[in-house]
């Protein structure tokens, strides 16, 4: 470093997204909404960096870097992408604390805010079950990552644990590419070809590409959603189709967000290692906004204790 | 009817480029009836009336003669039936036998000259220009179009026409310009002249003659064909011979001169000898190698000068320094190079060495070839691939677009190699040309080889008759059909 | 007129700097019009570029760019645009980074090995658009535009865990196995607490003297320069250019297999489907501003690294990072303007000036020989 | 043989025939409906499992979505073949394209999708004439020209989407994505589609596919899809029937002709290049529009190369343009909507053409060309019968594998106008 005195008094909160950043309808909007939350109740101050397409570990590490030489602190890191990046720059500022999410760096000054993906997916594989007519029922997943592969190896265990006659057909939006998260076009077509084959309820873990999804269910009758990340039930863009949206898996990123820095800001007790936001912390769940699955809450709640008391093992991958 | 001749590069096309509005002069005036008019424009002259032919042609060959001809001129007619009967009916009345529908790339030279000259009263032209219409015709074509003239000239149309050959300017011309330079030396009228005079007066001295008297023609064999036959695959899918059965043969010492219209496989039969394309059958033996199937780089390290046809597209890199240009073609051969590696160094000091003994005008080696005159460029041409002592030369069109002077250089150049045993493959467009350099005349038509002849005893109007397929077999012999006597 | 006179070497550096000027001015306006003050964010990505950590960042991130221009440019310099630099350099890259990963080698064996294995595959991938061009007439711009996506949809297929990768379940990365430390490359210390300079600088310096020669001081080089300057000439001469065409696509995709390993072998050390892409159509961008010329190429990759540098610091101070996106853009479209107009200029001044010199030298002769007569 | 009417430049037999490689309409329809009956025999001999794979090949929706993905596609090649057709190269389309999904959201959502529509194409006509100025007025070379315009173009809209979308978050606007723009109105044919749906759903053999096939054309048919429908047709008249079009295509034949003949060849070349623009603006429109409500950084996703290649396919003509954009449209939208299982049926089908194509060559006695086609059927056949679904990381592929495969057989064929790619300079002709 060149200038270390600025280090010395604290700037405020530091968060850097991931490539789509605030605005992108999905987790780094969720994190954006845990920082926003967390900056007008603590009444601190802030500064958003975001990834772009393209940027190479070194670039990543620069932005974490300035926000820690700024004196920022806690500086969080949106997504695992920030992975390596984060450890570098953990170990070259070990006085800020760090929170990383959706990864675990393994240092002391570190906060990894995981969720239980698939936790979550396994009772929306159990509602699915359930709900569906057709027994057939479909996953879109915005890229074939194996964050995303979390969602559907938990989604399909709970479908099949449920309705074992049911059959998944789960298709990438794009492969190899978190672009296939900002493609609502192409998750409308993925959407509309496993509806003509008679699939009655999808469940989409694509970002943005998901609207398009949810807008395909919501055009034809008796037909599902399952939406992902907040409760898309009140996504204003979402609004004509939400008599679709049978659920969705809140993944409560902004909550883990909020309370890391909260710990850092205002208990002054910074959270370290590995923060596990699964069910039983409530990290992530189903919602029943609409009221359509309230006709199979009990069964929903079975499912969730048994997974809580350790009674299911929940599948973390899809192969 | 008016005739302008001159040297090339006098400036000819440029003068009529004017007249016509694709260039502006500096200074000076241009009277149309006697009105002075400021032509910006093609479109200018056309509208009053002036309408030009181009030394290479303007038309776009894919498109129909219909649609060449309408281009531009859309509000007369229209383009569609109208216009079809109209050009019909221009066709017949002076007897240029036009089909609107045929596509432009289907027709020959001749033929897209008539389109070109229909274009041009289409557009209700008055006076009509023509740059060089004869240089790519046979003897019999140029009668066929001075007939086509007169019957305009009869109509009461104004036609100013450029051409070298003096003997048909004095025969046609009612008047006659000369220029130099780019300014006028003199005009005269056709009786009171003769060839030699008008010749004098486009040169300032004596012209040239390509004429080679002694024989130096020896037994030992360089070059020989057998049965080639080269085949093209249309756009259609549909397979033609391009050059067919093809036989020849080259001796230590002699020039081969073959003539043919453009188009009918000369070009065809160079990339085959050069290894530009792969014949299908028959073989190619130089020196005693069979060499059918070499590529074209061990042809040229071989022994296989060549001067190409079209000098900016297979001869030179115009915008690399003269130099390398001289590395071009023998990049493999010292002194441009040793092991895989370039020797720049040699390669400049050879090109010094070209520049001087062939006389190239250029203030060094460092300047592009763009930046040389055509002429000279050519000069470099014939001076790279002498300089590596060739066996077989082959020369395509070696003066075309070059001034007196290079010309008679390059014809020097060529029969002085010809004496230490060179064997030469020549291929001319100029008649006079190929008949005063070659030891032995062929006459291509169609991919063929139809007749052969003797260059002491045959005249143009005899070639030019085979080269439309008119005659075939040996020229010479009076057994065999003949066009027109001998002299 | 002599080998190298002023008026040329102006003209070369005329044009770039013309291009600079007026792309600054454009992007100026365009920061102006959208209500920002253009020359403060000029200050900051100076001020920010010219630090001691900065000047390591770009040029570690030059070397990347450096070795795709060269890859880019070797396919422009015979006229042929290699757009699939991006996914050939991908391919590459994964390819070596699983050979690496599976292999335990001493370094001074398994590092050349990983660097040929990344050629390789490389090469092989750009010759199937080579391949497609020579015997079948597919422009090589559409093919391989389609490569570019089948790279990326074959390396997502590769790139599973249990397939040629593994997951992390902890950190959510599929990677492949990472290079033992043994092959890792040497990195460059620069001093102080800075992050060193990547090695593979040396062997990106190397490509470049490499190319160089190759173009310049060899058969091969003259013979591919020359299809690149008229491919007529160049198969009338004696130059197979259907073999050429394939040889480059070759060559070109041999040097895309390098783009990868400077951040391999120096810094990711695994092959993670965050593995950047992109860069193949920079590598055409730093190319298209160094001229084809490997030092040209250079310098255009520095800049290129510096404004990257100077974005990431833009967006800190309150500015719109992707006003560089804007700037490289303008620099682009200006530049290639301008290498156009003093072409043109440069040839047509030639002209004249050989015109004028011979004319010069006419009258002296004509003097001369009126002496002599 | 008369003195003067004899030799042929190039082509010393069969004077006077139009080159034929153009495919008549009548042919195009027999392919299709050979095709068709393929497929049912097809799906016929298949057992029931694989019978509704098959079935998907042709069904409504499957065409439907084949059609809106063939449109943008097929009108950024539209672009091109203006732009080519008078000798330009445009391989900017990409970066025209941008713009047009960018300016056509931009507009959209803050009046009504109609004035979004007129935004994008001035903005992607914009675009054309940055290319225009560059590669006629300066005469930079049109590749590293359109180079250049796409990255400006991706620079440009994503600083113009951080300033004017980010403040719009809370209408759903974001540095990468616009706020959401109202519907354009979509057609369905009142009774006939509702007919032919019911026709096809009951698979009957040919009958079904072909309900199937013009069901999808006649239902959910967006007003943007008429235009562009109408455009195709309008080009064809344009370029080929009126005096603009042949002055036009004149100036990519042989521009100094053109000249020569008092055509203004730069005029028609900046027009023909923003009128490229134009059309490639409208096809990022119908993306941005149609296919989704909003601007989306990187939604293009390189179809502007892609209607280039299908251009290239369609041999520079608007028909054969149309089946190249057709054909990656279908391709992309089966293996998106279906995934593995539709491909593998796709497979036998391409088998079965492949076989027919080793039998045509054969006969034309091109051996070693039709062992390889037919090697080729053979390995695609089995393929089919070893596996039972393409794995569907795998499937994306698609329709890249289907544009190699079509340029690979039909590139040798092509007829690129004659002067296209080529510097001009008034008054520099020979
Ligand atoms: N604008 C110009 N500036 C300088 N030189 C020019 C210009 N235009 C033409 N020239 C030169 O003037 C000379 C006259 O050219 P022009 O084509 O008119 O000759 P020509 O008499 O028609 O010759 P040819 O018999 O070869 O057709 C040529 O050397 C040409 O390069
Ligand atoms: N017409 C011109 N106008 C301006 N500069 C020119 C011109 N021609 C050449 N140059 C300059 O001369 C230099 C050499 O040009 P170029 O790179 O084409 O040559 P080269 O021999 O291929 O180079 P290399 O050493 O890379 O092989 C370049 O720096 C270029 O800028
Ligand atoms: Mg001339
Ligand atoms: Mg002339």
């Amino acid at each position: 470093g060149s200038s270390s005195e600025e280090a010395t008094k604290n700037a405020g909160v530091g968060l850097a997204y991931d490539v789509g950043g605030r605005g992108d309808h999905s987790f780094n909007d969720s994190a954006a909404k845990g920082y926003d939350r967390a900056l007008k109740d603590f009444k601190v101050k802030g500064k958003e960096l975001t990834a772009k397409d393209g940027d190479t570990d070194a670039d990543r590490y620069d932005k974490l870097a300035s926000l820690a030489e700024a004196g920022y602190d806690p500086v969080v890191g949106v997504g695992y992408a920030w992975t390596p990046s984060l450890t570098k720059a953990a170990k070259k500022y070990p006085d800020t604390d760090f929170g990383i999410v959706d990864s675990v760096v393994d240092s002391k000054n570190v906060a990894s805010l995981v969720s239980a993906e698939h936790e979550g997916s396994y009772l929306a594989g159990v509602a699915a079950g359930l709900k569906t007519k057709s027994d057939k029922v479909g996953f879109i997943g915005g890229t074939d990552s194996a964050l995303i592969k979390k969602f559907a190896g938990g989604f399909q265990q709970g479908l099949k644990d449920t309705n074992p006659k049911a059959s998944l057909d789960v298709q990438w939006v794009q492969v190899g590419s978190p672009k296939g998260f900002g493609m609502p076009d192409r998750g409308k077509d993925i959407a509309e070809g496993m509806l003509s084959n008679k699939v009655d309820v999808i469940f989409s873990a694509a970002g943005g590409s998901g609207a398009g999804a949810i807008e395909a269910t919501g055009k034809k009758k008796g037909t599902w959603s399952i939406g992902v990340d907040g409760d898309q039930y009140y996504d204003k863009g979402l609004a004509p189709y939400k008599n679709a949206i049978l659920t969705s898996m809140v993944k409560n990123v902004d909550g883990s967000v909020y309370d890391f820095i909260k710990s850092v800001v205002k208990t002054k007790k910074p959270e370290h290692g590995v923060q596990s936001y699964d069910l039983k912390r409530g990290g992530v769940g189903l919602s029943y906004s609409g009221g359509f699955i309230d006709d199979i809450k009990p069964k929903i709640e079975t499912a969730k204790k048994k997974i809580i008391d350790g009674k299911i093992k929940v599948a973390d991958t899809y192969k | 009817m008016h005739a302008l001749v001159g040297e090339n590069g006098a400036g000819k096309s440029t003068l009529m480029k004017i007249l016509y509005g694709m260039q502006r002069p500096d200074e000076g005036t241009i009277a149309i009836d006697g009105a002075p008019v400021a032509l910006h424009s093609p479109a200018d002259a056309i509208s009053r009336g002036v309408g030009m032919v181009h030394q290479h042609f303007m038309l776009a060959d894919n498109f129909t003669v219909l649609e060449n001809v309408v281009l531009g001129a859309e509000k007369l007619h229209g383009i569609g039936g109208k216009a079809r009967a109209r050009i019909k009916e221009i066709s017949d009345a002076y007897g240029l036998g036009v089909r609107p529908d045929v596509m432009v790339e289907d027709l020959g030279v001749a033929d897209r000259q008539r389109v070109e000259i229909l274009k041009v009263l289409y557009r209700g032209a008055r006076t009509l220009i023509l740059d060089e219409p004869t240089a790519v015709l046979v003897p019999q074509e140029v009668d066929a179009l001075f007939a086509n003239l007169r019957d305009l000239k009869a109509e009461g149309l104004t036609v100013l026409f450029i051409s070298h050959k003096l003997g048909e300017v004095l025969s046609v011309a009612d008047d006659i310009t000369v220029i130099r330079r780019g300014t006028t030396v003199a005009s005269v009228v056709p009786s009171e002249t003769d060839p030699r005079r008008l010749a004098e007066l486009m040169v300032g001295s004596e012209l040239p003659s390509p004429e080679t008297r002694e024989s130096t023609v020896t037994d030992t064999e360089m070059l020989r064909l057998d049965g080639v036959r080269l085949t093209a695959t249309d756009v259609d899918g549909v397979e033609r011979a391009v050059l067919d059965d093809i036989a020849l043969r080259i001796r230590k010492g002699e020039v081969l001169g073959i003539a043919g219209v453009e188009g009918n496989g000369q070009a065809e039969l160079v990339e085959a000898i050069m290894g530009m394309r792969d014949p299908d059958a028959g073989t190619i033996t130089l020196d005693g190698t069979d060499i059918s199937h070499a590529p074209t780089r061990k042809r040229r390290e071989d022994g296989i000068g060549y001067i190409p046809e079209d000098r900016h597209r297979h001869g030179l890199l115009l915008e690399a320094p003269l130099w390398e240009n001289r590395v071009l073609g023998h990049v493999t051969e010292a002194p441009n190079s040793k092991g895989g590696l370039l020797n720049p160094a040699a390669a400049r000091r050879d090109t010094q060495r070209i520049v001087a003994a062939y006389d190239v005008r250029t203030p060094g080696i460092e300047v592009t070839a763009a930046s040389l005159s055509g002429g000279n460029q050519q000069k470099l041409i014939v001076g790279r691939e002498m300089s590596h002592h060739p066996k077989l030369l082959i020369a395509a069109h070696p003066t075309r677009g070059v001034d007196v002077g290079a010309q008679a250089q390059i014809w020097d150049q060529i029969r002085t190699a010809r004496r230490e045993g060179l064997a030469v493959l020549l291929i001319s467009a100029d008649l006079d040309e190929l008949i005063g350099l070659s030891d032995t005349l062929r006459v291509m038509y169609r991919g063929r080889l139809v007749a052969d002849a003797d260059p002491a005893t045959i005249t143009p109007e005899e070639l030019g008759s085979a080269m439309t397929g008119a005659a075939s077999g040996h020229l010479e012999s009076p057994a065999v059909e003949t066009a027109g006597g001998e002299d | 007129m002599k080998k190298f006179d002023k008026e040329r070497v102006l003209l070369a550096v005329a044009a770039p700097l013309l291009a600079l000027v007026a792309a600054f001015l454009l992007t100026a306006l365009v920061l102006a019009a959208t209500g920002k003050a253009p020359f403060d964010a000029f200050g900051i990505m100076f001020d920010y570029g010219v630090k001691a950590d900065s000047q390591v960042y770009i040029l570690n991130k030059a070397t990347t760019y450096y070795l795709a221009g060269l890859a880019v440019a070797i396919g422009f310099r015979m006229n042929l645009f290699n757009i699939g630099v991006d996914g050939q350099y991908r391919l590459a890259a994964f390819f070596a980074a699983v050979v690496g990963g599976a292999l335990g080698l001493p370094g001074l064996v398994q590092i050349p090995l990983i660097i040929l294995v990344a050629m390789l595959v490389g090469a092989m991938w750009a010759s199937i658009a080579g391949l497609l061009k020579v015997y079948r007439g597919v422009s090589e711009v559409i093919s391989t535009i389609m490569l570019n996506s089948l790279s990326s949809i074959l390396i997502s297929y590769l790139l599973v865990d249990g397939r040629l990768a593994d997951l992390d379940k902890q950190t959510n990365i599929v990677a492949t196995d990472p290079l033992p430390s043994s092959s890792h490359f040497f990195t460059i210390p620069a001093g102080g607490d800075l992050d060193p300079i990547w090695g593979f600088i040396v062997v990106a310096a190397l490509a470049g003297v490499g190319f160089w020669f190759l173009l310049g001081r060899t058969r091969f080089g003259f013979d591919l320069r020359a299809v690149g300057r008229s491919e007529s000439a160049a198969q009338a001469s004696g130059v197979d250019v259907r073999r050429m065409v394939l040889t480059s696509m070759l060559l070109s995709g041999a040097m895309a297999g390098l783009i990868g390993m400077p951040m391999l072998l120096n810094d990711t050390h695994q092959f993670t489907s965050d593995f950047p892409a992109g860069i193949g159509f920079t590598g055409i961008a730093i190319a298209l501003l160094g001229r084809n010329n490997p030092v040209g190429i250079a310098l255009a990759a520095v800049l290129w690294g510096f404004l990257e540098r100077g974005a990431n610091r833009l967006e800190f101070e309150g500015y719109d990072k992707e006003i560089v996106g804007v700037m490289q853009g303008v620099i682009v479209l200006c530049v290639v303007i301008a290498y156009e107009l003093v072409r043109r200029y440069g040839l047509k001044r030639q002209q004249q000036r050989v015109g004028a010199e011979l004319a010069a030298q006419a009258r002296t002769s004509d003097s001369k020989k009126e002496v002599a007569v | 043989m008369s003195a003067t009417a004899t030799a042929t430049k190039d082509t010393p037999t069969a004077p006077g025939k139009k080159p034929g490689s153009r495919m008549s309409v009548a042919t195009v329809l027999l392919i299709v409906a050979g095709a068709l009956v393929a497929l049912s025999v097809l799906r016929a001999l298949a057992g029931a499992t694989q019978a509704s794979a098959f079935e998907n090949i042709t069904s409504s929706g499957q065409i439907g979505a084949a059609l809106s993905m063939a449109v943008p596609i097929g009108l950024a090649g539209l672009g091109g073949l203006w732009a080519e057709r008078a000798g330009v190269v445009n391989i900017g389309l990409e970066g025209m394209m941008i713009l047009g999904t960018f300016f056509g959201a931009w507009a959209g959502y803050q009046s009504n999708p109609w004035v979004g529509v007129l935004a994008g194409v001035l903005g992607g006509a914009v675009g054309g004439l940055v290319h225009a100025v560059a590669t006629v007025t300066f005469g930079v070379d049109h590749i590293i020209s359109g180079v250049a315009i796409n990255i400006l173009a991706l620079g440009a809209t994503a600083y113009l989407a951080k300033r004017w979308f980010e403040p719009l978050s809370d209408i759903g606007g974001s540095p990468k994505q616009s706020p959401q723009v109202d519907d354009i109105a979509s057609f369905t044919v009142p009774g006939l589609s509702d007919g032919l749906a019911t026709v096809e759903n009951h698979h009957w053999f040919l009958v079904s596919d072909l309900a199937g096939l013009l069901g999808g054309l006649v239902t959910d048919i967006s007003a943007l899809t008429i235009v562009s429908i109408l455009l195709f047709a309008g080009t064809f008249f344009v370029l080929w029937k009126t005096s603009f079009g042949l002055r036009l295509r004149s100036c990519g034949e042989n521009p100094t002709a053109a000249e020569s003949l008092g055509v203004n060849v730069y005029l028609y070349k900046y027009a023909a290049v923003v009128v490229s623009g134009g059309l490639a603006g409208l096809g990022g429109v119908f993306l941005a529009l149609v296919r989704s409500h909003i601007y989306n950084e990187g939604q293009t996703g390189g179809r502007g190369y892609i209607g280039l290649a299908a251009m290239l396919f369609g041999n520079w003509r608007p028909g054969g343009l149309a089946m190249g954009a057709g054909l990656f449209g279908y391709s992309d939208a089966l293996q998106l909507r279906n995934g593995g299982a539709t491909v593998h049926a796709l497979l036998l089908l391409v088998a079965f053409g492949l076989a027919l194509l080793a039998g045509r060559r054969l006969y034309r006695k091109r051996y070693v060309a039709g062992a390889v086609s037919g090697g080729a059927a053979i390995l695609l056949v089995l393929w089919y019968a070893l596996t039972d679904t393409v794995a569907n990381d795998l499937v994306p592929a698609t329709p890249y594998i289907v544009t190699l495969l079509v340029m690979g057989l039909a590139a040798q064929r092509l007829r690129m106008p004659k002067a296209n790619n080529k510097p001009y300079r008034k008054g520099q002709g020979t």
